[in-house]
């Protein structure tokens, strides 16, 4: 098994794709290494928030996703 | 009465908060907003993403929120996902209270949340071309006067 | 569109609403507060009284001023006026506006105007007796927000 | 002819009529003799004003009735 990426919104055009497999576990470091350099630099702003296994991350520099679980990169929110 | 939808086809507002204000009997008032996709802009369509594990729990947990701060009898909250063509609704918020203050407030409250504070992705197609849209900043503005 | 009204009969908000939003193409948001007789406080009927001559040049002067204040495209206020039973509507405000925050606020004046500073006087009836109703001081203070 | 007095709201209970005829022209000072003790207490507050001939007065004591207006007394409002 491994770890699915997702890219939401616009880091999904930045991206160029809709999401990823990587191999379990994956770690923050992991995380900037494989998703490119442009989705790495929104990473690091404060804007874009990181969920894992469906729950968002108070500290997306904790992240420890294991096998099976799915990483959602969301970019800044805009609904309504 | 609480209805919170995510909705994946277009829908009729008056007919949601027809049956809404008919859920809550003994009500004094209704408030209710209703968003629509601008057709003055050279909007050509717009389309709402969502993340499926937080958009629906997220809009729960504003309702509960929602419901924990003002003295209301109801809410309803049902937002448009997908692909939307101008003048379609995209969103719309109900609160029924016995006071206008409570149901007034709450659709403020809900929608500003919404806006800039809730699990959705929006984009425009303007000449064939789409382009993402982030809140403006009076958005953020209005967001901020809820944290006081 | 602007449609100020007194009305004299039971009106039906649903319908009003609909026709406004259908006459305001464009738009980007309607907020809309539809006030009732309550129906839980033991009240069996409600009574509005007014002066021709002042209520509804009244209710034309707000609008005038709900135009000026807040970047609206239409402006619906109804109010009811005789003897009216518990649930059915008393008053109906709608704004349209490009912008939620024009659309939400403008609802929000004309409401408090029309609670406290409008030409109408109130009464209702319980276990028989009339008793005349006077604007909360709640009522008082959310008029005054406007005066700032 | 003569001036109308229209009495409004709970000032209708006050003075136990809807409406009264008096003589033209009428002030304020003549006003207060002939509506009757409560319903002048009533004048006297800031919060009940009075409309001659359609207008309200900014000033009630500069009433000024003349034959044929309809003088009304506006005691606190409460609509919606």
């Amino acid at each position: 098994m491994a770890v699915t990426i997702l890219f939401l919104g616009p880091l999904r055009d930045l991206a160029g794709r809709e999401a990823m497999e990587v191999d379990a576990p994956l770690e923050w470091a992991g995380l900037l290494e494989v998703v490119g350099a442009d989705v790495a630099d929104q990473l690091q702003q404060a804007r874009v928030n990181i969920a894992c296994a469906g729950k968002v991350l108070a500290d997306k520099m904790a992240l420890q996703a294991q096998d099976g679980e799915e990483v959602a990169l969301l970019p800044p929110v805009s609904g309504g | 009465m609480r209805d919170i939808r995510l909705l994946s086809e277009p829908f009729n507002p008056g007919a949601l908060i027809g049956e809404f204000t008919d859920a809550n009997p003994g009500l004094g008032g209704v408030c209710t907003f209703v968003g629509e996709v601008r057709s003055d802009t050279g909007v050509e369509a717009l389309e709402l993403s969502h993340y499926e594990p937080l958009t629906l729990p997220g809009m729960e947990q504003l309702a509960d929120r929602t419901f924990a701060r003002f003295d209301l009898m109801g809410l309803l909250m049902v937002h448009r996902i997908g692909r939307m063509q101008p003048g379609e609704p995209i969103v719309c918020v109900s609160a029924a209270a016995k006071h206008r203050r409570a149901a007034i407030d709450a659709v403020d409250f809900c929608m500003d949340h919404l806006k800039a504070a809730a699990w959705f992705w929006k984009r425009e197609q303007r000449d064939g071309q789409w382009h993402w849209i982030e809140p403006r900043n009076d958005d953020y503005a209005d967001l901020a006067r809820w944290a006081k």
